[in-house]
């Protein structure tokens, strides 16, 4: 069992829990938290794959665990603006029916 | 660079309109916006027009490869396309040059929704940049990224109507996708391990009943069916294309839906066809027939007008996905080959046009009615006789009934039904189609009753006039399903030469 | 691309790019709109004229144009789609004009022009596709295009027909597509073949080909209105006239119709399809729907919905024809798709008419439109007659050549499905016609428009006019080279190539001897309508039949009998003529009187004329429909019933009549065996026993004659009812046919007849009921020995000459008779010509009874001496005379009566005294000879022997010995078996009735469930979306990932 | 799962339908079963594509591996990456009046000293190590995203301390914003020009071109991140309209 194959397993581990937590999260905050637990599973697994043999490491899972967080940040961002944006609308009309 | 080949368009098709997102989003609200989004339509879609000339005129049926950066398939990306994505190439221009028509009079000052436009037009360049890209890549991974532009790109233009609903199916919309992306992406860190490239071409070539194999083609599916929505995991799609802008609701039900589903096709039958197992192939057919009953069932009781076109997705999608059982099985690999393929194609061609065609009709409706009720829709046809007329030929076609594309895309799908014996699936298709002329005629006989109290009311008048290039774009629509009606050769032939194409 | 290809690509064009044009015109430019329709369906008609000149020397249409892989858009101008092509095209043309008139100033036109040219396009399409293809295209393009037709007027009732019409025509339009799909699979590109695609083919699974063929049909058969898919042709009444005009008689309908047609020849053949039985199973639903339709249109007051009624079970005839696997029945299905357009949509333009002008849409409202209407009820008369089935128009043809056809494909059920739905075709139109004419108006129009110079807009009384002309001379000119029969006749005989028979023998070619006697009253009833020239055209009415009579006199003809009865009418009819001057002087409906007069007296003298069959049948219905009217004279209750009576028994015959010689010319044209012309003949004996009161079928006579005026009582009796014998002569194979088993029974009935209308008609009080019942005791004696000439053919040589004098003896002696009734007055004593009159009164009676040197003994004395070889009928012919003898005191009896009671009238009316005398001058014997050169009777003298004198003897002594014992006897009612056959009625009519409500409280049934089946589905679908999908996808996505992977790695 | 998205702060943490929980727990732990048994059965190639890119390194003109994968040998990727990323600005773009200038310094009456201290302090060192993250990406792990994610955080500090404020809207932002899109297509494209097919550097200017792309790719996502983060610390940004917005005080 060497170390790669441990991380791997963890990455797949992350991966299902981040699954098991959207599935099951009620409040959108913890969802958009489960799918990025999900994305650093992934990219685990990635970084897992990249080092399987111990003297060589293949950069490319490396480019492409960097793309994969830049695009995770970018949803991620998109989804918790809509979600403040969502939140002041429902405030405001609180306040105008208070 | 002596003989120009097609393939040599093939980034300028990607690149032109990432510079019209980047020029919009630097010339800001100006009355020259419009014209110029235009004129940069216009180019693209004779870029297109003449990339697919080409690739015709080569008649090597073979795909075409373009290279990126000199480096070769492992190492670099390359770009390919084939005839089945030349045509959804071609589908995209074509609908890019009508909706930025429809969306420049959409957006003006008359309809006071001209500060939207400064977010609206560099989204609408990037999606359609995304499209392209997707269509014609040939990597795994850039299909990740290209998922990633038209998934944030579309949840981004459901936002922009701005009213809560709008926001919420749009975050909706946008949880479903990274979902699916995230599957995907996790499918693609397997194939990497195990076959040691991105390239689709060469994964295809080493694919086999391996279990990794399996599970990466099972994570796919199910990512992008969530993507497709496929009918049990189609409940964001009636929100997020409901509240949409007319235009991106137009493009999402034609376009982007079909991007996942052509994705799906290229997995589920070129790259790891070796994987597909018959009663995987039966399971979504299945999934497909429900998805018929249901979304026209639920298009039936729906009230509001976008809503019920919505669902006709759903319905329409169910009825494309008939596909998967149908194409044939030779010595175990199901190739995209034969006439389930051209059924397929042709029903994708077909309901882009028509529904395109049906939003941005029932988009003018709206705003001639001033709100989406499809019970306040009574005697319309006085004062919207051409937005009506649209409605109905896009609806016909819809149905599957003669002188329209549908109908042909139908006839060859129940051909493929009953020459492969699969009876079940023409009675699915037929009862779809009754179910589809149920909700449509639920509208034209609103439109048709004479209510005396609205005919007269003044009041009708008081909403904006629809500006009648929206309606000519419409109508240009439903003109183009009706002439596919007519000769299905042309389609065929094009997409021919996805039937020749094997391999990849 | 040369004309050829070109040509049909046109005429489909044509229609949808004036639709389209039409569309785009702006709502208030009417002449714009109005000028491109009719330019559109002139141009139309222009193309399709070219077209058909084209097929008819030989040239081939066809466009082709790729459509689907291996499958082609094809529009073939074969003979077949011209058919239907020229019909759509020239029924677009008058609803066009039609519609121009109706919607003069209602809203969205444009809209409506636009959808109706469209319709037009699709239907010539549909009717020019070359393969099935492109007929399932053009076939679901005109569902679309007559969807916002139906709900042009947008209130609820037409969106709900319209709704209906949809749900019917999608779940047609998804069979048909399915078999139509299937069907290539199997067969390849489906191009209509005229002799049939799938014969050919080998290695078909014929069950396949069955399901196949019931889906087809299925499809079809919505549009076609057959039986179980026959629900939107009621409901989309609802629909403006002119939509259900052109739709519902033409084009919708029509389309179903013709695709049956092509499915049964074109892409199975014929042969092949009966071998599957598939054309019993077609067959049967047809003929149910016919009746089932006509059972229906009974119950309908609203005109349109029993119109719409009666086109689903006229579209069935097109079905049945095709059905019935047999060349002639094919000609009768493809010509009726002619006619019954011609006809319906005649029928549906009146309706419209009388909805647009007087706002009457229930039958019950329509009484008296006759007077307001004239002409436009002229119209509906004759194509209604049409759709019954009586000769000369158009129906008449289709069922006459369905009957042949249906004789020579062995399907005999089949003519009694013709027979049945005939009979309820009248029963359902009839009333309809009396209402018209026959009835005052009895309330006010409901929503009356201004009477203009003509009772309505021109454009909407032309095209019913026209169409119901060309229903007419379509009939007429059956035969002629460019009429749709010989058109349809071409079709089949290219669908049946080799086995296609010589259908000349059938043929109906009106051609009667000497046509020019009938000019002149052809003429005096033209001049009829004019008001003005009215008084002088009475006058000129007794020099009418003159001219036949100088015929009857001069010309030598060597037709006998022909010539003999001709002198009886002619002289009849001339008599009469000049004692109704007098008689009807004073009578207010006179005008009336005399128009149906002349009507009859061309009837009746043509009947007599015509050569052969057609001609025949043709005048016998003029003459029976146009006596109609003059027993209903009086307007008396007892008129009315007796006229009813009457026009239902002469219903009755017509139909027996029409299968009697159907059976008769296809036995002459290609019979073979013996055997049929046995029920052959009966059918003949029925059809003319009833116009010539053979016992059991004589009811109506004792009740009809009497209520008539006189003179038309007196024709009645003496000269129509002769026709029957003239029939019975004619078309009976006597003299070359022992036919025993109907020889017996005649005799029997004819003496039966004789002696118990005696004594029945002994007991009654009216003068002329004891004429009448004297009419049918002497008619009994020349049933007696027609029914002799049966069982003893070679006696028929000398028989056929004693029948002819006995008839033409007893015309002029009952006619005389008649007319001495109406002398009653002149015959009181006190005046001293009284003796002489009592004179005209004894003489006819007495020759009657047959006394020595009268015609009656002549007659008589002829009859013995051809009937000796059999003692018995001579004894029994003496014995009748006893009989008349009896009727004959009664009825001096009578008039002596009558005479006491009426006033005395100083001046005798010598105008109505001369013509009874001449009448009766034609009873003495001498007047016979010369004309018929009849050797044997050079004896006069021959007739002085005993036994023609001791029966007037005893006759007379029993009536003055039991005038007392007669005196308390009740007197019977007139008709006397009338009472059984009127409970038969009574009964039938309940039947019907219970058979009504049971469908009725079925139709509530249903309704009652499916409204269950609503509210419980509303339920399950609101669990089955909760428990699905909304609130739990993500479980859905786990258990659809754990299914894939269940489906992957198993 | 997505069906009702609801955001009150006091709701369950966990949708109670037991349905779910079930089959989720399922099926997550199934997912995890099956693809430790694919690691566990790896007989795939466990090199991948390290030997292929150590031959072209030295042709790619970087020395770090992974910079060469991400700026040479698959740049299109990194082109479309930062098409994504534009994608969300634009999304969210907070939208200030029109004439607003792109760069204010306000003056705040009650300074909050520490960060203002900090802030003076620590913002140059910043900028001077993100220069060197983006010098060190040619040989060493480093790069353009690391760069410009150090100067956002440096800039989220300045926005913190609320001495600047920047308006995304105007032309200055929007033209640093497309920059780094701009000039990678504008190179990309020209490269067709001279070396034949898209993206092919030549091999003398390959270093330097990377360079170029790095640098503006950093500008551009600092001033991207920036915005990411100033669109949730302004209130009420949703349309442009409505240009009160509300400074945090």
């Amino acid at each position: 069992m060497t170390s790669a194959l441990l991380y791997a397993i963890a990455g797949l581990a992350l991966f299902a829990i981040g699954f098991f937590g959207v599935v099951v999260a009620s409040h959108v905050m913890r969802k958009i938290l489960a799918l990025n637990v999900m994305g650093v599973g992934i990219f685990m697994f990635l970084i897992a794959c990249a080092k399987r043999n111990p003297l060589v490491v293949d950069p490319l899972p490396h480019a492409m665990v960097l793309t994969g967080i830049v695009i995770a940040v970018a949803g991620t961002a998109l989804a918790l603006n809509l979600m403040v944006r969502i939140h002041h609308i429902d405030q405001s009309s609180q306040e105008q029916s208070k | 660079m002596n003989e120009l080949s097609s393939s040599l368009l093939l980034p300028a098709i990607v690149f032109l309109p990432l510079l019209a997102a980047i020029i919009a989003f630097l010339i800001g609200r100006n009355q020259l916006q419009g014209r110029i989004n235009i004129c940069f339509s216009l180019a693209q879609f004779l870029l297109v027009v003449l990339t697919t000339l080409l690739f015709l005129h080569e008649q090597t049926y073979q795909s075409e490869r373009y290279v990126i950066g000199g480096w070769g398939a492992p190492l670099g990306i390359d770009l390919i396309v084939d005839g089945f994505s030349i045509l959804m190439i071609a589908l995209t221009g074509l609908l890019t040059l009508l909706i930025t028509l429809y969306s420049a009079s959409y957006f003006s000052d008359k309809y006071s929704a001209s500060e939207k436009s400064l977010r609206f037009w560099p989204l609408w360049w990037l999606l359609i940049s995304g499209l392209n890209a997707l269509f014609m890549s040939a990597d795994a991974f850039n299909i990740y990224v290209c998922l990633e532009i038209i998934g944030l790109s579309a949840a981004a233009l459901v936002a922009l109507q701005g009213s809560r609903a709008a926001l919420e199916a749009a975050l909706r919309y946008l949880l479903v996708g990274l979902l699916g992306s995230l599957f995907y992406l996790f499918a693609i860190a397997i194939l990497y391990r195990s076959h040691g490239t991105l390239d689709l071409m060469q994964i295809a070539e080493t694919a086999n009943h391996s279990f990794p194999d399996k599970v990466a083609m099972i994570l796919i599916t199910i990512g992008l069916l969530l993507k497709i929505a496929l009918f049990p995991l189609h409940f964001w799609l009636p929100p997020a294309h409901a509240n949409a802008p007319t235009p991106v609701s137009a493009i999402l039900s034609a376009l982007v839906v079909k991007a996942s589903l052509y994705i799906l096709i290229k997995f589920w039958f070129d790259v790891l066809g070796a994987t597909i197992t018959l009663g995987a192939s039966q399971m979504l057919g299945a999934l497909g027939g429900a998805g018929i009953i249901y979304g026209s069932w639920c298009a039936f009781r729906a009230t509001q007008l976008k809503v019920l076109i919505a669902y006709s997705t759903v319905a329409q999608l169910g009825y494309i996905f008939l596909l998967f059982p149908l194409s044939e099985y030779s010595m175990g690999v199901s190739s995209f080959t034969g006439s389930a393929s051209q059924a397929a194609v042709y029903f994708i061609v077909a309901h882009a046009c028509a529904k395109a065609a049906m939003f941005l009709a029932a988009g003018n409706l709206i705003l001639a009615q001033g709100n989406g009720e499809i019970a306040q829709l009574k005697g319309i046809a006085v004062r919207e006789p051409l937005n009506v007329l649209v409605f109905a030929v896009a609806g016909i076609s819809l149905i599957g009934l003669p002188p329209s594309a549908g109908f042909i895309a139908k006839w060859l799908l129940l051909t493929t039904a009953i020459e492969s014996g699969q009876w079940w699936w023409v009675i699915v298709v037929i009862i779809g189609g009754l179910l589809g002329a149920m909700y449509l005629f639920k509208v034209l006989s609103l439109a048709f009753s004479t209510d005396p109290a609205v005919v007269e009311s003044p009041t009708s008048k008081s909403t904006p006039q629809v500006s009648n290039v929206m309606t000519t774009v419409a109508l240009i629509l439903a003109l183009i399903t009706l002439a596919l009606g007519f000769n299905a050769e042309f389609i065929l032939n094009i997409s021919n030469t996805v039937s020749e194409v094997s391999g990849i | 691309m040369n004309m050829s290809t070109l040509l049909p690509a046109f005429i489909v064009i044509c229609p949808i790019l004036v639709g389209l044009a039409v569309m785009a015109t702006p709502e208030h430019k009417a002449l714009q709109r109005r000028s491109l329709n009719i330019a559109g369906a002139l141009i139309t008609l222009g193309l399709i004229g070219m077209l058909l000149s084209g097929v008819v020397n030989g040239l081939d249409f066809e466009t082709r144009l790729p459509l689907l892989p291996n499958i082609d858009f094809v529009l073939h101008g074969d003979a077949l789609s011209l058919l239907f092509v020229s019909l759509s095209g020239l029924l677009w043309l008058f609803t066009t004009i039609y519609a121009i008139g109706y919607f003069k100033d209602s809203a969205n036109r444009s809209r409506f022009f636009a959808f109706f040219s469209l319709c037009v396009g699709a239907t010539i399409g549909l009717a020019l596709a070359g393969n099935l293809v492109t007929f399932l295209i053009f076939y679901e393009l005109l569902t679309l295009v007559t969807y916002p037709l139906i709900a042009h007027k947008g209130n609820a009732a037409s969106i709900k027909a319209a709704r209906t019409y949809l749900i019917y025509t999608m779940i047609g339009g998804a069979l048909l597509l399915t078999g139509v799909v299937w069907l290539k699979v199997l067969a390849g590109p489906l191009d209509f073949t005229s002799a049939g695609l799938l014969a050919g083919l080998p290695g078909l699974n014929n069950t396949h080909l069955q399901i196949i063929f019931v889906l087809l049909i299925a499809g079809l058969g919505v549009k076609a209105a057959l039986f179980p898919l026959h629900g939107w042709l009621p409901i989309s009444m609802a629909a403006p006239a002119p939509v259900s005009a052109l739709l519902h008689a033409v084009a919708v309908v029509k389309a179903g119709a013709f695709g049956i047609v092509r499915v049964v020849y074109d892409i199975y053949g014929v042969e092949f399809a009966s071998d599957l039985g598939l054309t019993i199973l077609l067959a049967v639903i047809a003929g149910f729907t016919i009746i089932y339709g006509s059972v229906k249109a009974l119950s309908q007051d609203d005109l349109k919905r029993r119109l719409a009624y009666s086109t689903v079970s006229q579209v069935s005839y097109i079905a049945l024809g095709t059905a019935i696997a047999g060349p002639i029945a094919t000609i009768g299905g493809l010509v009726h798709l002619v006619h019954q357009g011609l006809m319906k949509i005649t029928l549906f333009f009146c309706a419209g008419n009388l909805a647009e002008t007087l706002g009457v849409h229930k039958i019950s409202q329509m009484n008296g439109a006759g007077k307001r209407m004239p002409l436009t009820m002229a119209a509906f008369t004759i194509a209604a007659f049409g759709m019954i089935g009586v000769p000369p128009i158009a129906g008449f043809v289709s069922k006459w050549y369905l009957g042949v056809g249906a004789l020579e494909a062995q399907a005999y059920w089949v003519l009694g499905v013709l027979a049945i739905s005939s009979l309820l075709n009248a029963s359902y139109f009839l009333p309809i016609i009396h209402a018209i004419w026959f009835k005052e108006q009895s309330q006010p129009w409901p929503k009356e428009v201004a009477k203009l110079r003509l009772e309505t807009h021109w454009m909407l009384l032309l095209p019913p006019l026209v169409t119901a002309f060309f229903a007419l001379a379509v009939g007429l000119f059956a035969s002629s080279a460019f009429s749709p029969l010989t058109w349809s006749a071409l079709i089949a005989s290219r669908e049946y190539q080799a086995i296609f028979p010589d259908i000349s023998g059938i043929a109906l070619k009106y051609s009667t001897g000497h046509l020019w006697v009938l000019i002149l009253p052809t003429l005096l009833l033209l001049a009829m309508a004019f008001k003005t020239l009215r008084a002088k055209v009475i006058r000129l009415i007794p020099l009418a039949p003159l001219p036949t009579l100088l015929a009857a006199l001069l010309v030598a003809n060597e037709d006998k009998i022909g010539q003999s009865f001709l002198l009886l009418t002619s002289a009849i009819w001339f008599i009469a003529a000049l004692y109704a001057q007098a008689y009807m002087a004073n009578d207010n409906k006179r005008h009336r009187f005399y128009l149906f007069f002349i009507l009859t007296m061309i009837g009746n003298l043509g009947v007599v004329l015509s050569q052969e069959i057609s001609s025949f049948i043709a005048f016998f219905a003029l003459m029976s429909f146009s006596a109609y009217p003059l027993i209903l004279h009086s307007e008396s209750d007892e008129a009315k019933s007796a006229a009813t009576t009457y026009i239902r028994w002469v219903i009755f015959s017509e139909i027996v009549l029409f299968l009697g010689l159907v059976g008769k010319t296809y036995y002459a044209a290609f019979g073979t065996e013996q055997l049929p012309v046995v029920w052959v003949s009966a059918l003949l004996i029925i059809g003319f026993g009833v116009k010539a009161g053979l016992a059991t079928l004589h009811v109506w006579l004792p009740k009809a004659h009497p209520v008539a005026p006189i003179p038309a009582s007196a024709l009645l009796s003496a000269v129509m009812v002769k026709v029957g014998l003239l029939g019975w002569i004619r078309f009976l194979p006597l003299g070359d046919a022992t036919i025993n088993i109907l020889a017996q029974p005649m005799m029997v009935l004819g003496f039966t007849a004789t002696f118990l209308a005696a004594i029945y008609g002994a007991l009654q009080d009216n003068a002329k009921t004891v004429l009448a019942y004297s009419t049918v005791s002497q008619l009994g004696i020349i049933a007696a020995s027609i029914g002799f000439a049966l069982a003893t053919p070679d006696s028929w040589a000398l028989l056929l000459p004693a029948i002819v004098l006995f008839a033409m003896h007893h015309g002029f002696a009952k006619a005389s008779l008649f007319f001495c009734v109406g002398l009653s007055s002149a015959l009181k004593p006190g005046h001293k010509l009284t003796p002489f009159l009592w004179l005209l009164v004894l003489v006819p009676a007495l020759s009657l009874i047959g006394l020595p040197l009268s015609s009656g003994a002549l007659a008589k004395a002829a009859l013995k001496d051809a009937t000796s070889s059999w003692p018995l009928f001579s004894t029994l012919l003496v014995m009748s005379a006893i009989g008349t003898a009896l009727l004959m005191g009664r009825f001096i009896e009578l008039m002596r009566k009558q005479a006491m009671l009426s006033a005395s009238s100083a001046k005798l009316n010598w105008r109505l005294i001369l013509p009874t005398a001449l009448s009766a001058l034609m009873c003495l014997s001498y007047f016979y000879t010369p004309p018929f050169e009849f050797k044997q009777f050079q004896t006069i003298v021959s007739t002085l022997s005993w036994s023609a004198v001791w029966p007037a003897l005893t006759g007379l002594l029993i009536i003055f010995a039991t005038t007392k014992l007669r005196a308390k006897l009740p007197v019977p009612p007139a008709g006397d078996l009338l009472i059984a056959y009127q409970t038969l009625a009574h009964l039938s009519d309940r039947t019907r009735q219970k058979i009504a409500n049971l469908n009725t409280n079925i139709a509530q049934y249903i309704n009652m469930m499916l409204s269950h089946l609503q509210r419980w589905s509303l339920i399950v679908s609101g669990h089955l979306s909760k428990l699905l999908t909304l609130d739990t996808p993500g479980t859905v996505m786990t258990v659809m990932l754990a299914a894939l992977l269940y489906a992957f790695l198993t | 799962m997505f069906n009702t998205l609801n955001i009150e702060y006091d709701s369950p943490a966990v949708d109670k339908s037991a349905l779910s929980l079930i089959a989720s727990v399922l099926v997550a732990g199934f997912l995890l079963a099956v693809t430790i048994t694919i690691v566990l059965s790896d007989k795939g190639h466990n090199t991948g594509l390290a030997p292929l890119i150590t031959q072209n390194i030295e042709l790619s003109g970087v020395t770090n591996p992974v910079t060469a994968v991400l700026l040479n040998f698959r740049a299109y990727d990194t082109l479309l990456e930062i098409a994504v990323l534009l994608v969300v600005v634009l999304a969210i773009l907070p939208t200030r009046d029109h004439h607003a200038p792109f760069f204010k310094r306000i003056v705040v009456s009650k300074k909050n000293l520490v960060l203002s201290a900090l802030q003076r302090w620590i913002a140059p060192a910043v900028v001077v190590f993100a220069g060197y993250l983006l010098w060190a990406g040619a040989h060493q792990p480093g790069g353009a995203f690391q760069a410009g994610a150090l100067l956002a955080g440096a800039s989220v500090l300045m926005f913190q301390s609320d001495t600047y404020q920047v308006n995304y809207t105007s032309l200055m932002a929007r033209v640093l914003l497309v920059l780094s899109l701009v000039v990678f297509i504008t190179i990309g494209t020209a490269l067709i020009y001279f070396e034949g097919s898209l993206l092919t550097y030549p091999l003398a200017f390959s270093g330097l071109l990377i360079l170029l792309i790095e640098t503006c790719a950093t500008v551009s996502i600092t001033l991207a991140l920036a915005s990411l983060y100033s669109s949730f610390i302004v209130s009420e940004n949703t349309s442009v309209t409505d240009n009160k917005h509300r400074t945090i005080k």
